[in-house]
């Protein structure tokens, strides 16, 4: 029989991308702000990355270089969106479009290639994969434990009171959008540099739009996210898992089972919001919407 | 030596000149009142004091230096605090997270939880530093944004209509406390629009008009009347009451009961009452006591159990906003632009909001644009809506000017019933005047009217006879004829547990 | 001097895949060195198949183009359509069934391949468990486990197959994750008919082995990858190619194999023994040079019924349309 | 430093304006880069947005423009009106497949009946279930509250792995040699949607497009319901007032979008495409919300904006013709219409002022 330990420790790596993607959008989300660009932001690190650590022959190299161009491409989203006031979702949607464009343009020269060996970390398990657990009590305690983190929520909850009592709302928003890039181009990373070893055109394959499910899934909490991921590459491992022990399963019902699950969740959270008032409140107050201040 | 002074100080907005050339100053330990209309610049004013909006010109002194806070952090660290006129508060975050993004250099957690408790029980103002504000009512709401501020220890504490909200009890709490920081020194800049509070609490007062200083007095020494003929710069223009007829009862509310629409909502609790033709029902209260509620009970918004609200023998309780407009029950909401308006759109097509059916502007789900321009002229011409013209959206207007506009849409469209909630908040003196005639003359012609207000004034000045409410419940009602603004007081002391009743 | 002959490709994915169109174009460039000025090639990527194909081989029609090569399945209708449209310009259709005056098709015969690959895997697993992961459940890829297993029981009757479906041609993620699925369940040889590098990756960090599909992929050699099996298409575009320039092109099947050098074995790599490496490569040259048939009887159906006696050979109708596993494979197919 | 100033309405001129001035844009910052991948910029500009329409082939293509055209402009058609009410549909894409694949059903179930009727009762089973699709979100917002962008969004994949099991599966055509993938609609005279003028491209789907362009345009300026749908959007408290309810609102918007999103995949699978295959989704549910937006949600920019889309989709496909232009381009185009129009698009609504640095 299929032992669940070893399920778990498919699972960790497989949810990793989507894992760091999905924590940098709870950042972002809990600013106020929903980037519907992971997707683009994802491919940008991972093509970035995997040429970096092509180039370089050091795949951790690679990994930086994908947060920097995850975060470099990510601020056109918040120059539209912070600076010119556009309209969040588009916003998103034209910078999914862009990055998969851009990467698939710029990434012909590494087609073919193989990315540095990754070291393996404890447990045989990769070491991004221990920093992208590690990430969740980070980001866990980035956002309830420090000042700034304070400021970060009360920027996404209230704007105009974030303001009024003298934060920078579009600086905190700016700053959560970088790290949101950051976060999905090492996820986006992990799939060429630690996953496939090459970087192909459109690779990264969906995840982005998984990791922005996962953080409504979350509750748009970190442990939630980390949940989120494991439930989701749960089912996809553990399909996978029992296809490969021989035993015979509905493979096309069960490839729906994770967005379908993703579904459920989120209508039973947004029920027990909904109908129970102890609940505590959802969605950041201010997501999706955009601050203007005349001083 | 006086805590804060300002010397010309001035502030533009693009077709508006909030503050000009403002000067004075506060001593210590002196609760010193900004008065002055809607519009006048008092907020402005003291969003300057507070780093929030930069002064075009002038200068301001804290103590010996020189003040010109870059933003709200800078004035914070040099001893100014602010409780805002709308709150500042972040929902989903607790009480101590609140008052921790509202200090400069908070403690750390425990300790600041533990300071909370102990300053917010020796002011009398307990709060539980770990519950959540949406789970506050109003009035602990406001305690967050006081102890929020009197736990940095400011040299001047700001509060810019900080009782609009609470109730008589937490208003008393409140300048209770207010004296004892005065007494420790501190000064208080104080801006509220209830006069007697004023008069009763406050040292002196500084009074603006259209952005400028006009006066300057003791609150003390002036009755209510003579600080709003500052304020106003003039008389009041006279009232005609005459010429109505009460007749058969048009509306007909009976045990309406509705619980709360959400955490910050009232519910109502068996509500009666009845109404009769060319009569003016008046609705007193402080907010927040259940009059966005009844109005959306009456105007279809929120439907009601059957039997509940019948016009003329009809039972509407069941029926929404358009079927109940045709039948000739009516209402005005009291947020003008969001709620009664559509900001962004166009007076024209504001009519539509309303107006579709009674005026013929829809016909068969199609939309009439020219009937709908020549209503909107219309009611431009017939309330004096000052605007170029029926294409201006609606954001663009001046408030009473839309106030206006909302009303006259209303009573153009001869209802049989017109609810309406706060006509003349935050209109001017002039404006406000011409709103009450507005509803005067449209009971004269028999027509039932109910008005929802806090202004007692005005409802003594409209209405034939007088309800509370209090706590989502309504009182019996009172005749007006005869009753002075005391008597009313007393009335409702007696039957709501009010101690006072206030303009 | 004449006009050079003008040659259309549509491809359903983009170049850079790394695999089933990255080996396509590697063959359109074979054919412009072949022939030089003769010929002038040009090519659409990432036409999704349904009504877009139908208009980039129009486009490609329209440019004159007078020999077009539409190299995914999908692309049938569409290449029947236009083709009905173009009489004058030939068509030149991967994998499917369907021809006309100007229609030809083409397919190689990767389950030879597959015998080989197969032959290796069943000498090197250890712990007898060989694992495979398939794209889609059709005949193709079907021909290709049954191939693999069948050679890897002749050389190891202990030999277990273990099949992952990871309904995708390209989904490197899905193929990490099917791979690691196959890994944690003792598989220590990966087989794929998917095209990413995803399960070599899989592979070498846990150890095992595994073969290049569609493309070298070099890039892991020698280990995991210890041989590949490569699409190579050159030959017979090549072929046809010159067959118009000397104007003898006409219509037909084309299901060429080991043979006629479609379907190449890579670098055998030192990571296997050499004794190991003799069997497949005579295996290889057995196949190719026609002397033995991968799918020759006696050989049951999984459910246990015969399929073929002893000496026979499977027809290419029984094979185009194969929709079952040989016995010896637990799994079923799904449907 | 410059600070922006709303403006007390939206301006007019600059509504025109900015769309102009973003094409102009992505020409100018697209040549850029093509000089830059070592490509002649005027060339590929010229391929890609002349040529199409006024190029040597132009005769093909034009038609093949309201080809490609038609399923954009239906399905935007119907997002945009969601838009407007502040209902985010983003899972058009989901709406068409399943729409396709009801409405092919319907075709493969009478197989090989010949019927008149057969082709209207197709689209209705399109409208149908793409309207079912689209419901589920409603409901799930309706009733739980649940966020109608993720719910529709995720659906997608869901519908994308039922067109997979379908074509593998239950409506794997009998005669394909097990192949996957349907029977051809287009071989199957009275399920057909072919070209109904020979070297138009206009079939059903062209005519139920321009049908959905005047339909949205009278609904939107002329009805009733297109007056509160707009103001539920920009204020909802005010549309309640009026006497909208929010749910209704909700499901209306939703179920319609849903519908012409399904009705589109119908036309597309009886038509263009021919069968129900795995890969039936290419995309035109997601395009359609750049389509949208780049129409500033009102019909006849819909309407510019889809002829615009596909354009880009043809001159893309031109361009790798002619000058070995990678595919991509037309993404990065795309990508950069919406980054600019976005970015301009704040003329529209603010004053831009210089402020004197205090
Ligand atoms: N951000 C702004 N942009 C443009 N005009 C503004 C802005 N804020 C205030 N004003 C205008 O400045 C003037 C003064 O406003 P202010 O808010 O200071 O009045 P106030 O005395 O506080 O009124 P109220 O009693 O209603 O609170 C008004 O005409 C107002 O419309
Ligand atoms: N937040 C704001 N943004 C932009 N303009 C504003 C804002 N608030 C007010 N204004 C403009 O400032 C002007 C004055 O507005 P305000 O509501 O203070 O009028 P008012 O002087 O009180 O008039 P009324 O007596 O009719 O209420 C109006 O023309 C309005 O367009
Ligand atoms: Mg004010
Ligand atoms: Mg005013």
């Amino acid at each position: 029989m299929i032992d669940p330990l070893s399920v778990f420790l498919l699972l960790i790596s497989a949810s990793t991308p989507i894992l760091f993607a999905a924590l940098g959008e709870l950042v972002v989300e809990r600013a106020g702000v929903l980037n519907l660009g992971v997707e683009g932001m994802m491919i940008t690190g991972a093509l970035a990355g995997f040429a970096a650590a092509y180039a370089s022959g050091n795949p951790f190299l690679g990994f930086l270089v994908a947060a920097v161009a995850g975060a470099a491409i990510s601020l056109l989203f918040a120059a539209l969106t912070q600076l010119f006031l556009a309209n969040q979702v588009a916003s998103g949607l034209a910078l999914t479009l862009f990055g998969l464009g851009l990467a698939a343009m710029f990434g012909k020269p590494f087609e073919g290639v193989k990315a540095p060996p990754m070291p393996i970390g404890p447990l045989r398990i990769n070491w991004i994969v221990w920093l992208g657990l590690a990430m969740v009590p980070v980001v866990w305690w980035f956002l309830n434990r420090t000042r700034r983190g304070l400021v970060l929520r009360g920027v996404g909850e209230n704007h105009e009171a974030a303001h009024a009592l003298g934060y920078d709302v579009r600086l905190t928003r700016l700053a959560a959008i970088a790290f949101g890039g950051a976060m999905a181009g090492i996820g986006g990373a992990f799939i060429s540099i630690a996953t496939v070893l090459q970087w192909t055109e459109g690779m990264t394959a969906g995840a982005g739009w998984i990791a922005l499910a996962i953080v409504v899934f979350s509750n748009w909490t970190a442990a939630g996210v980390l949940a989120g991921a494991w439930l989701f590459g749960g089912v996809t491992v553990l399909q996978l898992r029992l296809q490969a022990a021989g035993v015979q399963v509905p493979v096309q019902l069960l490839s729906m089972a994770p967005y379908l699950a993703t579904i459920i969740v989120l209508v039973a959270i947004s029920a027990r919001q909904k109908y129970s008032r102890r609940a505590g409140a959802a969605a950041p107050g201010s997501l999706g919407t955009n601050f203007h201040a005349l001083r | 030596m006086p805590v804060f002074r300002a010397r010309g100080l001035g502030k533009s907005y693009p077709g508006v000149r909030a503050n000009d050339d403002v000067s004075f100053h506060v001593m210590p330990g002196e609760i010193h009142a900004l008065l002055g209309e809607n519009g006048a610049g008092k907020s402005t004013l003291v969003k300057m004091i507070y780093g929030l909006v930069r002064p075009d010109d002038g200068q301001m002194w804290l103590g010996d230096g020189a003040h010109a806070p870059s933003d709200p952090r800078a004035a914070r660290a040099a001893g100014v605090a602010m409780v805002f006129q709308h709150f500042s508060l972040f929902d989903a975050l607790t009480v101590a997270e609140n008052i921790a993004l509202g200090m400069e250099n908070p403690p750390p957690r425990r300790e600041l939880s533990a300071r909370i408790t102990k300053v917010s029980h020796d002011f009398g103002l307990p709060l539980n530093p770990a519950r959540r504000i949406v789970t506050l009512s109003a009035g602990e709401r406001q305690r967050v944004e006081i102890i929020r501020c009197l736990l940095q220890n400011p040299r001047l504490l700001i509060m810019d209509e900080p009782t609009s909200v609470l109730t008589p009890q937490e208003a008393e709490l409140l300048f209770a406390t207010l004296r004892k920081l005065a007494a420790q020194g501190t000064a208080i800049l104080y801006i509220s629009h209830k006069l007697d509070e004023i008069r009763s609490h406050c040292d002196r007062a500084t009074i603006l008009r259209h952005g400028k200083v006009v006066d300057s007095c003791d609150p003390r020494a002036h009755s209510a009347r003579d600080l709003a003929a500052m304020m106003v710069g003039g008389q009041m223009r006279q009232i005609d009451r005459s010429g109505r007829q009460p007749g058969a009862v048009l509306l007909e509310v009976r045990a309406l009961s509705q619980p709360a629409p959400n955490a910050e909502g009232t519910a109502l609790k068996d509500i009666a009452l009845s109404l009769r033709a060319g009569e003016i029902l008046g609705i007193g209260g402080v907010a927040g006591n259940g009059q966005e509620e009844l109005l959306a009970a009456l105007s279809g918004e929120v439907r009601s159990a059957p039997g509940t609200v019948t016009l003329e023998g009809a039972d509407l309780s069941a029926a929404g906003p358009e079927p109940r407009r045709v039948k000739g029950l009516l209402s005005a909401p009291e947020d003008r632009l969001g709620h009664a308006a559509v900001p962004d759109f166009s007076l024209t097509e504001n009519t539509l909001l309303t107006a579709g059916s009674r005026k013929s502007l829809v016909r068969g789900g199609l939309i009439d644009h020219k009937a709908a321009r020549d209503y909107a002229l219309a009611v431009i011409d017939g309330f004096d809506v000052r605007t170029p013209g029926p294409h201006v959206a609606a954001r663009a207007l001046s408030g009473g000017n839309l106030q206006k506009f909302v009303i006259g849409r209303e009573v153009m469209q001869n209802p049989r019933v017109l609810v309406v909630n706060q006509p003349t908040w935050g209109v001017d003196a002039g404006a406000a005047a011409s709103v009450r005639q507005s509803l005067l003359d449209l009971a004269r012609q028999g027509a039932g009217v109910i008005v929802i207000s806090q202004d007692l004034d005005e409802l003594l000045e409209l209405s034939d006879r007088f309800c509370a409410l209090n706590e989502g419940r309504l009182s019996p009602p009172v005749p007006t004829d005869g009753l002075t603004l005391d008597r009313i007081g007393l009335m409702l002391g007696g039957a709501h547990g009010m101690e006072e009743a206030h303009l | 001097q004449d006009e050079p002959l003008k040659v259309g490709f549509i491809y359903v994915g983009p170049v850079g895949d790394g695999g089933w169109t990255y080996q396509h174009d590697l063959a359109r460039q074979a054919v412009e060195a072949e022939f030089g000025d003769r010929v002038e090639t040009t090519f659409i990527e990432s036409v999704p198949e349904g009504a877009d194909a139908e208009r980039a081989l129009t486009q490609l029609a329209l440019a004159g183009n007078e020999l077009i090569f539409a190299t995914s399945f999908g692309f049938m209708d569409p290449v029947m359509n236009v083709a009905a449209k173009f009489p004058d310009i030939k068509f030149e259709h991967a994998t499917g069934y369907k021809t006309a005056e100007n229609v030809a098709t083409y397919d190689a015969r990767f389950y030879e391949g597959r015998a080989v690959i197969g032959t290796i895997a069943g000498r090197m697993t250890e712990s007898n468990k060989i694992g495979y992961i398939g794209s889609f459940p059709i005949p193709e890829v079907i021909q290709g486990i049954n191939s693999s297993f069948i050679h890897a029981r002749k050389v190891n009757p202990d030999v277990e197959m273990r099949v992952v479906w990871a309904y995708s041609w390209f989904d490197p993620a899905k193929e990490a994750e099917a791979a690691s699925a196959l890994l944690a369940e003792g598989v220590d040889v990966i087989l794929q008919h998917t095209d990413s590098t995803a399960p070599l990756a899989q592979a070498q960090q846990a150890g095992a082995i595994g073969f290049g599909q569609a493309s070298d992929m070099a890039a892991f050699k020698p280990s995991p990858r210890v041989a590949s099996i490569i699409d190579e298409w050159s030959p017979y575009y090549i072929k046809r190619v010159g067959a118009v320039l000397d104007g003898t092109w006409e219509s037909g099947s084309s299901w060429a194999g080991i043979g006629d050098g479609e379907v190449v074995i890579g670098e055998i790599t030192d990571a296997v023994p050499a004794e190991v490496k003799a069997e497949a490569e005579a295996l290889r040259d057995a196949i190719g040079a026609g002397e033995y048939h991968p799918f020759t009887g006696p050989l049951n159906k999984a459910d246990g019924t015969v399929w073929l006696a002893e000496g026979e050979t499977a027809s290419d109708a029984d094979l185009q349309s194969m929709n079952f596993y040989v016995e010896g494979i637990t799994a079923q197919i799904p449907q | 430093m410059i600070t922006l100033i709303p403006r007390q309405s939206a301006s007019t001129g600059w509504q025109v304006a900015t769309p102009v001035m973003a094409v102009l844009a992505t020409m100018i910052a697209g040549g850029l880069l093509f000089a830059m991948l070592g490509h002649d910029p005027v060339a590929a500009i010229r391929t890609i947005f002349w040529d199409p329409l006024f190029g040597p082939a132009a005769g093909y293509s034009r038609p093949q423009l309201l080809i490609k055209a038609a399923p954009l402009i239906l399905i935007a058609s119907g997002l945009a009106i969601g838009f407007r009410a502040g209902i985010w549909n983003i899972g058009a894409e989901g709406q068409y497949i399943i729409g396709g694949i009801t409405g092919a059903a319907v075709a493969l179930a009478l197989y090989p009946l010949e019927a008149w009727w057969l082709f209207p009762l197709m689209v209705a089973a399109g409208l149908a279930g793409g309207w079912a699709w689209g419901m589920i979100p409603a409901i799930l917002r309706n009733w739980f509250g649940a966020s109608e962008i993720l719910v529709s969004l995720m659906l997608v994949y869901v519908a994308q792995r039922i067109a997979a099991w379908m074509a593998f599966g239950p409506m794997r055509n009998p005669q394909g040699m097990g192949f996957p993938g349907s029977r051809n609609l287009q071989q199957y005279p009275s399920a057909a949607n072919p070209e109904l003028i020979a070297g138009t491209g206009a079939h059903w789907g062209v005519v139920a497009a321009a049908a959905a362009v005047l339909a949205t345009w009278f609904l939107m300026s002329r009805h009733i319901r297109g007056f509160h749908i707009r103001a539920a959007g920009t204020a909802p408290r005010a549309a309640r007032f009026a006497g909208v309810r929010p749910q209704m609102l909700v499901a209306f918007c939703l179920g319609l979008s849903g519908a012409l999103a399904g009705a589109a995949g119908l036309f597309e699978v009886a038509g263009p495409a021919g069968q129900i295959t795995d890969k039936l989704g290419v995309g035109y549910g997601f395009t359609a919300i750049i389509v949208a937006f780049l129409g500033r949600l009102h019909p006849v920019g819909i309407l510019l904006a889809g002829l615009l889309l596909a354009l880009t989709y043809i001159g893309g496909e031109l361009a790798q013709l002619t000058m070995s232009l990678p595919a991509a381009t037309v993404q990065v185009f795309q990508g950069m219409l919406l980054f600019f129009l976005l970015g301009f698009d704040v003329l529209t609504r603010y004053q831009i002022r210089r402020r004197r640095t205090a």
